[in-house]
């Protein structure tokens, strides 16, 4: 089974080879490193760009704009802040001109903690994201979904972020979670489209033979079934929460993780389908709790299903400080962690109305 | 010639002028525009290789940019739909304000308000031009110049092995809003930025319409035929003020490009001051009467800020260039 | 009585003769304009800036540092969203360095709707500035407040925005409410302190004996006591609420208005006080209704006074529209008017739990 | 001094492999350091006017100036104590990276990832300067300089009768992570975009720590006296690769300004091989020590991320300093 990186590699080649993906760039995404995750290497359209974020933008804009099908990279969602104006512009731009250009483009780029970022390479982005009006924001939790999210991203006329949970990039997906087409033994993937270290002046490789597979971008899914509390989250956080989740099977909390996929458009029928059934809610992503994402969700749920929730829904979010430190203790105590979780599914589970 | 573009430089201003009164009479909530810069922006109109895709040219305009448009051929009405922000206004359906055009099936991006972006937008344009026939114009003003994006066009136009076929013009009026030139600037020429990044380079008198013309005929062939960046500054005049902001009346301390024009070609026999009136009564008929129509033509609807929002997975840009 | 931007200007006249204020600067901030909206006319240590918005701000982050009192504008708030990256700085840089180095700058800057200002001069920044943490932001509905709050801003150690409802600067306050030091008669004020039109090289103002006075930031204030349902307001919405109030009054719904003046950090006391009260509460800005800090106020409530709401708690805020459009319709249907706002006041006051 | 610039060099080295060393043990997260920069940065690091307020000299460095702040007489512990990010670390509590210093008692600005912002900031201490005795020295990589704020600084720095006292340093070991300079520059030399902006420039050898000395110094000079900006440009080269993401292993294939300097020096009769290895035995031991006592600090306590989120009103720099 492929890793995340190798999913979105494979996700991009398909995108060169088949849907008219003509430039993936950005800083270092080209030869030789192929992106500072290797999300990047071994494609055909891959090159380098000057280190200068608001460029990159804004090319990908232009050429969107010219009729290319970009695919931009920042290094780290950390150093997007200073292209919010131009991201505003990539979504303002079909409707400001009344429908006369679209801007058909996809920009991605690593987010979230749990890799010892420190301060400048933990940030998230989904609150940003979020209230970018004009954008569709996936992120993905497995490598199938990376893949198939990434190929509907290429094929959408407008917009799209694409935003890559860092510390999932180098993990597996579910057993039995294939990507169509790849071979079943890793080893062999590996071998196949991993660049060797060192020189790799000669290296090329050998793409297997992949199929289209598309998650379409709205849809949530989920990823843990269960009956007592649901569980809205995405990247990070929902491998986190099934673990929390199975974990609290045992003290008789069933706990259904709903993994949103899309940020937006999101799928607003399954949120509502799993908290009619459940009744208690707890919102969790690693952004910060001021003005967050999570909260625009549970804000929605008590003006639409006020009378449906037996218990007060919760957020739990990254806390509202100027950075991440880079400690072990200043990290998790930054952002939410399994053990959080599970006390906050305990309080919401065993809440009396 | 000459007289062609003549013709248009006065049509330009006509056309200016109506969006101001209009503006003062409540037919539009704020103005801003080009007069003053005629002779530079009609030239560079007539000089584009007109059409939509890479082969052709694309331009990324600012809003001072009527003259240009106009000269291109851009529907004079529509200027004054977009002033009266209406249903009609085929640019922006009344969303933007008077100045903002965006005409894709010319290659003409969508004008924004935000100063120097779209030097950082036009480096896409033009790299997906490297190996067509087509380059990219890109134009803003000369306090705008402080924004890191001119900065950003200038790196990513000329990378050795990676030069872009870019135009970059910078008209400059010597002011921004209110602040004047002097005292903002270290460089003498602006155009001199280029200079280190191995750039041709010129800095012209914008107010003269063949001068305008020689420079931008020749600028635009070498950034055509050698598909490498060129940075132009061109020196202009402001003759309303920066916009209805500062109240919009004529200033008499600026060169008028307009008059200067006339005065050469009486000069030389090629118009009288006759003729120049007549033609000048003609287009402020014809544009009275369009503002007339447009005063009766229907606002948007509230309901109407849902549209446009995202373009379906059926869109094709052509279809919606042949709606329009 | 002055007006908001009269209020303003004495604010940093004051900040300047006695509170150590030693550069206020931005684009067209100096002679001979003195603002886009003539807040800094007259005042001593002004000056234009490049139009450079990340200059003006990393300029006033150095300022700071090397001991100054700048207080810097962006022109329009519109136009601050290249520079996100700068102002995450600004607020991170004591936390960052441990305590190190404070950043004492206040940044001031035009927001929201009203003006026909079509899509880059209508932004709101109250979202985009309560998620940026290190950062205390204000927002005056007064003259008086704004110049209490400004003096509070520029004694402040920390960055401090003062954000300044477009809609509002060339209003005056509800009657009595006058700064102490301006003169009884308005004509005389604008006599002593408007530039006049034309060459104003021989210009002078000539200032009021204002008198310091400080509004402190984190405290709210009632602006209109009610019984039965709370609004939860700041800026430009703070008088629309008031009026929609007042007109509700005849149809026997008695609203409280909470003008909140600091987003962060801002006046839990007073909200729980008030929701306490009427158990009822609806949250209003103009700032784009997804990620909305509207939205953070309502999640905190639900999560501390569940069981006190009678009513599902509402937010009414701007669009999630990639911008405002210039025609009357576009920008009325984009944004809170008076109207919508009594609309859902009487749904909350007549909901029956 | 030459004698005492190679030790500081030895030592600053000494210190850089140390830091590897620890990451390599698991004694930290991530290393990133300058290596490969010591002949110029020692000479930078004893030039400056070291003090505290606009009449000595502001520093915006960036991750690579451990020899900078060593030759400044920093402790060298605190270095360790940020890689093992304990929470005696004075730079940033056990926050920030390795290299990340800040030392406000000397005008160390807090040293941040975020590439190239320390330029748009390094105005505002340089402009606080205008009347006062100090300078501002802000140094960057090359690829950075393709950032807006490298141009920003440029701007704001040369503004004609508002010229800024500032020392803008590009130090180009010609990469950035993985990308090579040619490629991505048009530039021949990065100073040379000084020049549109009527700045004094130079590009020296930045492996040469007598030059390096020579040239800041006149530089410093310059903008100490004229309070005018200046431009310099110093080849150097990046020994342990960008960070510890790309291995941090020794490369042979780029000069190693110590050794060079060392073999000038035993030339000359000034230094002996033995003698050099007894410094580096000896500081290789000192460092040793010392890292041995950082494993034994205290990790910051998790409450602790809420500390220094605001300043309180009685905050007062002096008495903060003090206390350091
Ligand atoms: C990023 C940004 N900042 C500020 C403004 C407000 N503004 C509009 S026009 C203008 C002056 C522009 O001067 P210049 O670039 O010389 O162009 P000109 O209007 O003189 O042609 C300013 C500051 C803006 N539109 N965009
Ligand atoms: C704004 C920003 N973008 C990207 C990065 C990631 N990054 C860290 S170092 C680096 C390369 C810097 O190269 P250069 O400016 O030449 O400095 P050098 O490391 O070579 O000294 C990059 C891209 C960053 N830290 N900040
Ligand atoms: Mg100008
Ligand atoms: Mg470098």
């Amino acid at each position: 089974m492929a890793t995340m990186v190798q999913a979105i590699r494979m996700a991009l080649h398909v995108g060169e080879e088949r849907l008219g993906v003509t430039d993936i760039f950005g800083e270092d995404v080209g030869p030789p490193l192929g992106g500072v995750f290797t999300a990047t290497q071994g494609l055909k359209t891959t090159w380098n760009s000057p280190l200068d974020e608001r460029g990159i933008v804004g090319m990908a804009i232009g050429l969107a704009l010219a009729g290319r099908c970009p695919v931009a990279e920042i290094q780290f969602c950390d150093y997007a802040f200073n292209t919010i104006d131009l991201l505003k512009i990539a979504g303002n731009t079909y409707w400001s001109s009344g429908g006369d250009w679209n801007v058909p483009m996809v920009l991605m780029t690593p987010v979230g903690a749990g890799i010892r970022g420190s301060i400048y390479h933990s940030h998230s982005f989904d609150a940003q994201a979020t209230r970018t009006p004009g954008w569709k924001i996936v992120m993905p939790s497995t490598p199938l979904d990376a893949y198939g999210l990434l190929l509907s991203a290429i094929k959408d006329p407008n917009p799209v972020m694409f935003l890559k949970p860092k510390a999932l990039l180098r993990q597996k997906g579910p057993k039995g979670e294939v990507i169509p087409g790849e071979p079943g033994d890793d080893k062999a993937l590996s071998k196949l489209i991993d660049a060797p270290l060192g020189d790799r002046t000669k290296w090329k490789p050998e793409w297997p033979k992949l199929e289209e597979y598309f998650v379409p971008i709205g849809k949530a899914k989920i990823a843990r079934p269960g009956r007592h509390v649901t569980v809205l989250t995405y990247g990070r956080n929902v491998p986190m929460s099934v673990a929390a989740a199975d974990e609290l099977a045992g003290e008789g909390i069933d706990a259904e993780i709903i993994d949103l996929r899309s940020l937006h458009p999101y799928d607003w029928d399954a949120i509502v389908q799993s908290v009619k059934k459940t009744n208690r809610v707890l919102c969790v992503n690693e952004d910060t709790e001021i003005t967050n994402f999570g909260e625009h969700l549970i804000r929605r749920l008590v003006e639409e299903l006020f009378y449906e929730l037996h218990a007060p829904p919760r957020l739990l979010a990254g806390k509202h400080l100027p950075g991440i430190g880079l400690a072990d203790n200043l990290e998790h105590a930054s952002v939410p962690q399994k053990e959080s979780i599970k006390a906050a599914l305990r309080e919401l589970a065993r809440h009396e109305p | 010639m000459l007289l062609r573009i003549h013709e248009l430089m006065l049509e330009a201003r006509v056309l200016e002028e109506r969006l101001i009164t209009m503006y003062k009479q409540g037919d539009g909530y704020f103005w801003i525009g080009g007069p003053g810069e005629e002779a530079f922006n009609i030239p560079l109109g007539l000089l584009v290789d007109k059409g939509q895709g890479v082969d052709h040219d694309y331009l990324h305009l600012h809003y001072r940019s009527s003259g240009t448009l106009l000269a291109m051929g851009a529907d004079r009405i529509d200027s004054l739909r977009q002033m009266k922000n209406t249903a009609t206004d085929p640019y922006s359906r009344g969303r933007n304000f008077a100045g903002h055009a965006s005409i894709r099936k010319w290659n003409v991006a969508p004008i924004s308000s935000p100063i120097e972006v779209q030097f950082s937008i036009a480096i896409g344009t033009a790299m997906a031009q490297r190996n067509a026939k087509g380059i990219t114009i890109v134009q803003g003003g000369d306090a705008g110049t402080a924004e890191g994006d001119f900065a950003t066009a200038l790196v990513w136009a000329s990378r050795k092995g990676a030069e872009l076929p870019l135009l970059m013009i910078v008209t400059n009026n010597k002011f921004g809003i209110s602040t004047p030139y002097d005292g903002q600037h270290g460089e003498v020429r602006i155009s001199d930025r280029g200079k280190a990044f191995g750039m041709k380079t010129a800095t012209i008198d914008g107010n003269d319409p063949e001068e305008a013309w020689a420079q931008l005929k020749a600028a635009m062939d070498y950034v055509r035929t050698e598909r490498k960046p060129f940075l132009m500054e061109a020196m202009v005049s402001r003759l309303y003020g920066h916009s209805s902001a500062s109240g919009a009346n004529f200033v008499t301390n600026e060169t008028d490009p307009l008059t200067r024009f006339e005065k050469k070609l009486e000069e030389r026999g090629l118009l009288t001051r006759a003729k120049a009136d007549e033609m000048r009564a003609k287009y402020t008929a014809r544009l009275l009467e369009a503002s007339k129509k447009v005063r009766e033509e229907p606002q948007p609807a509230p309901e109407s800020i849902y549209d446009y929002v995202f373009a379906d997975e059926n869109y094709v840009a052509e279809t919606k260039n042949g709606e329009k």
